[in-house]
């Protein structure tokens, strides 16, 4: 069998990722389509939360993704470390905006929830202020990778940032949990039934959940070519500069 | 001890500059880096001094037999002269100043602050540093910038001292340097324009 | 057609629209993004099969 | 090495080296939040551990960018990393001269400003404990950032995004600690948090940084 | 003179320039208060205009140093000084192109900010009214400082010395702006005076700053 | 336009350095000044382009006709070399950077920040400077620093060029300029160690 890492080969990941991204971006918008409808449109009311328990479909999933994609930096950054090989780096440059918008999402969605619910927009709740955190961490990210003109040397840096940052993340969350006690609902979607939502609201979720993980994995792959390729630009201008 | 660099090839910004580079220095030997600008001369240097990998090529002399002087001379501008060497003499582990001032003539100025040198000054005193540090192998980079005809002078000499002391000394520079020195002219080592077929070099 | 949201209609409507909003946002950038770099890197290709 | 931390704490000294001005800014900020939220010493005395705290980093913060900037610029980080001593020592050795220079005088100074913020007398010393566990974490994780940006013009802010939410913890066990002290419950949780901390970023951050710094330099 | 300003402008939004930065911080301030005040949202109204003010004002003073720094350092002053525009116009540019990339940003995201800190929706309108007529006055006066301490090393601190007392009264009237406008109180005299504040500066401050300049050039 | 320089005395750090410093440069004409390293070279063009006070005497030129290039180069690292240079002719109120590009061979590196320049490249950035600032009297203090053979010859057509339009050019060196100018050696300038006598003059 040939090994995983012949796709860290530029070429060859352009080349297979371009055979596979129409089929991953029709499927992607099928689950997300099929999801968000199933929920908008085809469940009740919940009897204590009213209508409002439809904005499940999006906030959920967004706060999943939000967490995954870090740590999806966080494995690339450190086969980077450990293997150089540059799709690598780049996967994680690209993974980062998608992060934070999801991050985004899941506040916005949260705030919006919480106005009806706890009667304000913001609380300084555990969970939501570890996700201000998260967003932090993004922004921070981002802008180092964006800061530095040497493309290696941003890897490297961004690399042992989002290391570093992770254990620091998730110190934070203990430091919170221990600073407040919060409004915020406990992990529903465990293995013991007992403790799930209802199954009418736990179905669509978790085909939101799939379309929102497909989508993390088509736009990744997406803006994965793009780094590569403005990566591969500027190496070539470079050149030419030198000739 | 001895340097010798075979097959040397080094990168700045990541586009390599200097290929192939070949050399060898013995103990009580001195060789002129010349070439124009932008050639890589510092590249090349630093590559030398351990401060960025080479491409390619190895460099015998490991990098805590070097002494690097670069463009700029790492000077302390609220520090005094004397209190500048002391501390580089305090980190290389050796100790006594006296003999470093005396030798790029600092003597009167050991207690002016950096700041209130003129350039030519400063520049002595950045040389100076490489008598407190005790290694064989000088790496400078355009030693006599903004020295005047006395100051090359006493430089040739410090020059002159560590190679009969069996110290070795590579020399980037545009100008003469006041004595008898072999030469070697980067100019052909340049790196050829690579093509960039290969999908995965367009990283290199 | 759309369901009978109740009195939270404006908050459900509201979150569904923000998240949309970014979301298409978000793919727009990285599609339009990705195609200008393709075509740039294309037209640099040619210009080096060109000139050799 | 120990040149290294003589050197600096003598650069810091000398004039416009900036002894001692953590200190003062430390003390604009206490005073200035007064003008900012008003004078009700109820409200002040609620929010004063929070506040110095707040103050604290920031007076951190404000020092940080130069930790290596001015070595880079001046060419002698490139000289430190080819003398014979490790990169790592290097850093630990800067973020201890920060230290001295920003962290020791807020400990030192903390009650005196916790007076003009009606601080309860009980949580004094609590706070007083809490900065001196606290702050060096402050200054190795500060010399971290700063290695990240080293290279790079107008560093300031950028440092100031990176770092900030590695201080979290820091700061929500220090108030905490101060929080808990005055009003009598258990401290024990919040200060080994703290000490913790510290003890692990002193012990494993310098590696990071010098990786940083290495990278930097290339 | 517009060449100076578009080029602060360009610089800033370079790599590693920093715009936008700025904002970073504010938002990182208001997170950490929270986390050292305590999570009640009774308090936190209560103080969230001073924080915003007090947050607005570091975020102004952590980016001043820059101001001349980069150009003396690397020579450009000097050459600006003998280039045929007058260094008074040469300071009014840097504070304008310094309000651009950090007092304006501030303006436009001190709603959001609000939001978590738990402002009175009441309060909002004023807040940003004031932070839109105070903030050029930051800028300006930060900027004489920046130029009082062009030549020193490590300056950063010594600056925000200088600089915070003279910021005592924007931010006194701007707090007390948007205090008196959450209670539905008059507000014409903090605002007329944070308009006067703003307007005396940016007539009389430049001839001040530029005074200094070329004292430090000498 | 003439530049009569008559007994200017001038002083670094409160010191007087040099003192009864008298020449003249006529249109079409260069000067250059010599002397060891700390004898007051900067100090003297710093006073000339208006940077600091003169103890005494007078310079006929306002600092209004200078164009003044220093021992740094004020560029800015992270815009191009067109950038930096399209900003100092708007700054001088000229335009097209075209003519300064091409007499220092900066035409290839035009799109390159100069972060990425060799030291001798920035020199030349730096000095491409001068052609865009329009002004008849140049100040330049060790211009050819760190430049190679090639390009020290464009730096002297260049000056050569600014001479032969009428320009004037006053250039302190310690190195060959490659080219025929009058020399002003400044060592018999050198300020007079004062006695101290008078109260009041310690604090001159
Ligand atoms: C800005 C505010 C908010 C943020 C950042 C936030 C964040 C999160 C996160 C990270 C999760 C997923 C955690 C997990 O599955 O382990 C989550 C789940 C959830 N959130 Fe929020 N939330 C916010 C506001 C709200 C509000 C106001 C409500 C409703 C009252 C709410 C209801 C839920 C529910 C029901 C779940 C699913 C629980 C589960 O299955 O774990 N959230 N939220
Ligand atoms: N990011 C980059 N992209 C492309 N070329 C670069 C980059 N950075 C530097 N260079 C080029 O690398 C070359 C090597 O520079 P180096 O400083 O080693 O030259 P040098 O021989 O020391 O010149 P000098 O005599 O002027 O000091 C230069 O031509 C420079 O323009
Ligand atoms: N604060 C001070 N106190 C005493 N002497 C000072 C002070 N500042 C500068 N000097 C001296 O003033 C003199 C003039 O310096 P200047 O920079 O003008 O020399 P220069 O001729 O340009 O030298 P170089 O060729 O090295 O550039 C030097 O000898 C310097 O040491
Ligand atoms: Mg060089
Ligand atoms: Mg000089």
């Amino acid at each position: 069998m040939a090994s995983l890492w012949q796709y860290a080969n530029p070429q060859k990941f352009v080349q297979t990722t371009g055979a596979v991204l129409p089929a991953l971006a029709v499927l992607t918008a099928l689950a997300l389509i099929a999801g968000l409808v199933w929920g908008f449109f085809f469940t009740p009311d919940d009897f204590r939360q009213g209508s409002t328990v439809k904005i499940i479909y999006l906030h959920v999933p967004a706060a999943l993704m939000a967490i995954n994609a870090w740590l999806m930096m966080l494995v690339a950054s450190l086969i980077w470390l450990v293997r150089r090989h540059h799709v690598s780096a780049l996967a994680a440059r690209a993974a980062a905006p998608v992060g934070l918008t999801m991050t985004v999402i899941a506040l916005l969605t949260g705030a919006i929830w919480g106005q009806p619910m706890w009667g304000t927009w913001w609380a300084w709740d555990p969970r939501l202020t570890s996700f201000l955190i998260l967003g932090l961490f993004y922004l921070g990210y981002i802008a180092l990778w964006a800061a530095i003109e040497d493309p290696d040397a941003a890897a490297d840096l961004t690399a042992v940032l989002c290391m570093v940052g992770s254990v620091f993340a998730v110190l934070s969350r203990y430091a919170v949990n221990f600073w407040n006690q919060g409004l915020h609902q406990g992990a529903s979607l465990s293995m013991d039934a007992e403790e799930n939502v209802a199954d009418v609201f736990y179905f669509p979720l978790l085909v939101c959940i799939a379309g929102f993980v497909l989508l993390f994995v088509t736009l990744v792959l997406l803006r994965t070519r793009t780094e590569i390729r403005a990566r591969r630009i500027k190496a070539l201008l470079a050149r030419e500069r030198m000739a | 001890m001895e340097l010798t660099v075979s097959d040397l090839a080094c990168a700045r910004g990541g586009i390599p500059v200097l290929e192939a580079v070949s050399f060898a220095l013995r103990p009580g030997e001195a060789l002129l880096l010349r070439g124009p600008n932008g050639i890589g001369k510092t590249t090349l240097l630093r590559t030398l001094a351990g401060l960025q990998p080479a491409l390619a090529g190895t460099a015998s002399a490991p990098p805590e037999a070097i002494a690097y002087a670069a463009h700029a001379d790492g000077l302390k501008a609220t520090l005094s002269v004397a209190e500048n060497l002391t501390f580089w003499a305090r980190i290389f582990g050796t100790s006594g100043i006296d003999a470093a001032l005396a030798a790029f003539d600092l003597g009167d100025l050991a207690g002016r602050q950096a700041q209130n040198l003129s350039a030519g000054q400063k520049r002595r005193l950045g040389l100076a540093r490489l008598l407190v540090t005790g290694r064989p192998i000088w790496i400078l980079d355009e030693p006599t910038v903004s020295l005047d005809v006395a100051s090359v002078t006493l430089f040739g000499q410090a020059v002159r001292a560590h190679l009969a002391g069996g110290g070795m000394a590579l020399i980037a520079t545009h100008i003469d340097p006041g004595f008898d020195v072999a030469e070697l002219d980067l100019t052909r080592f340049r790196a050829a324009p690579q093509r960039l077929d290969d999908f995965d070099e367009a990283f290199a | 057609m759309i369901p009978d949201l109740g009195k939270y209609a404006g908050a459900v409507m509201g979150a569904y629209a923000v998240s949309i909003v970014l979301l298409v946002l978000l793919v727009a950038v990285s599609m339009w993004r990705g195609a200008r770099v393709r075509r740039q890197l294309d037209e640099i290709e040619a210009r080096r099969a060109r000139n050799g | 090495m120990i040149a290294l931390l003589s050197r600096d704490l003598a650069l810091a000294v000398r004039a416009g080296g900036g002894f001692g001005l953590g200190l003062a800014f430390f003390l604009i900020v206490t005073v200035l939040v007064p003008f900012g939220v008003g004078p009700e010493s109820a409200t002040l005395s609620r929010i004063a551990p929070g506040i110095l705290w707040v103050g604290a980093l920031l007076a951190c913060l404000l020092s940080l960018d130069r930790i290596f900037a001015l070595d880079y610029e001046d060419g002698s980080l490139d000289l430190l990393a080819t003398a014979p001593v490790p990169l790592e020592g290097v850093v630990a050795m800067k973020a201890a001269a920060h230290w001295v220079t920003t962290g020791l005088p807020l400990v030192l100074a903390a009650p005196v400003l916790g007076v003009l913020l009606n601080l309860a007398p009980a949580a004094m010393g609590w706070l007083v404990l809490g900065l001196g566990l606290g702050t060096p974490a402050l200054s190795m994780i500060g010399a971290f950032g700063a290695a990240l940006t080293v290279g790079l013009k107008r560093g300031g802010l950028l440092l100031s995004l990176l770092v900030l939410p590695l201080y979290v913890p820091t700061l929500i066990f220090g108030a905490e600690l101060v929080a808990r002290g005055a009003a009598g419950q258990v401290t024990a949780t919040p200060a080994a948090m703290l000490a913790a901390i510290t003890l692990a970023t002193c012990a494993l951050l310098p590696f990071a940084a010098a990786a940083a710094l290495r990278v930097n330099l290339r």
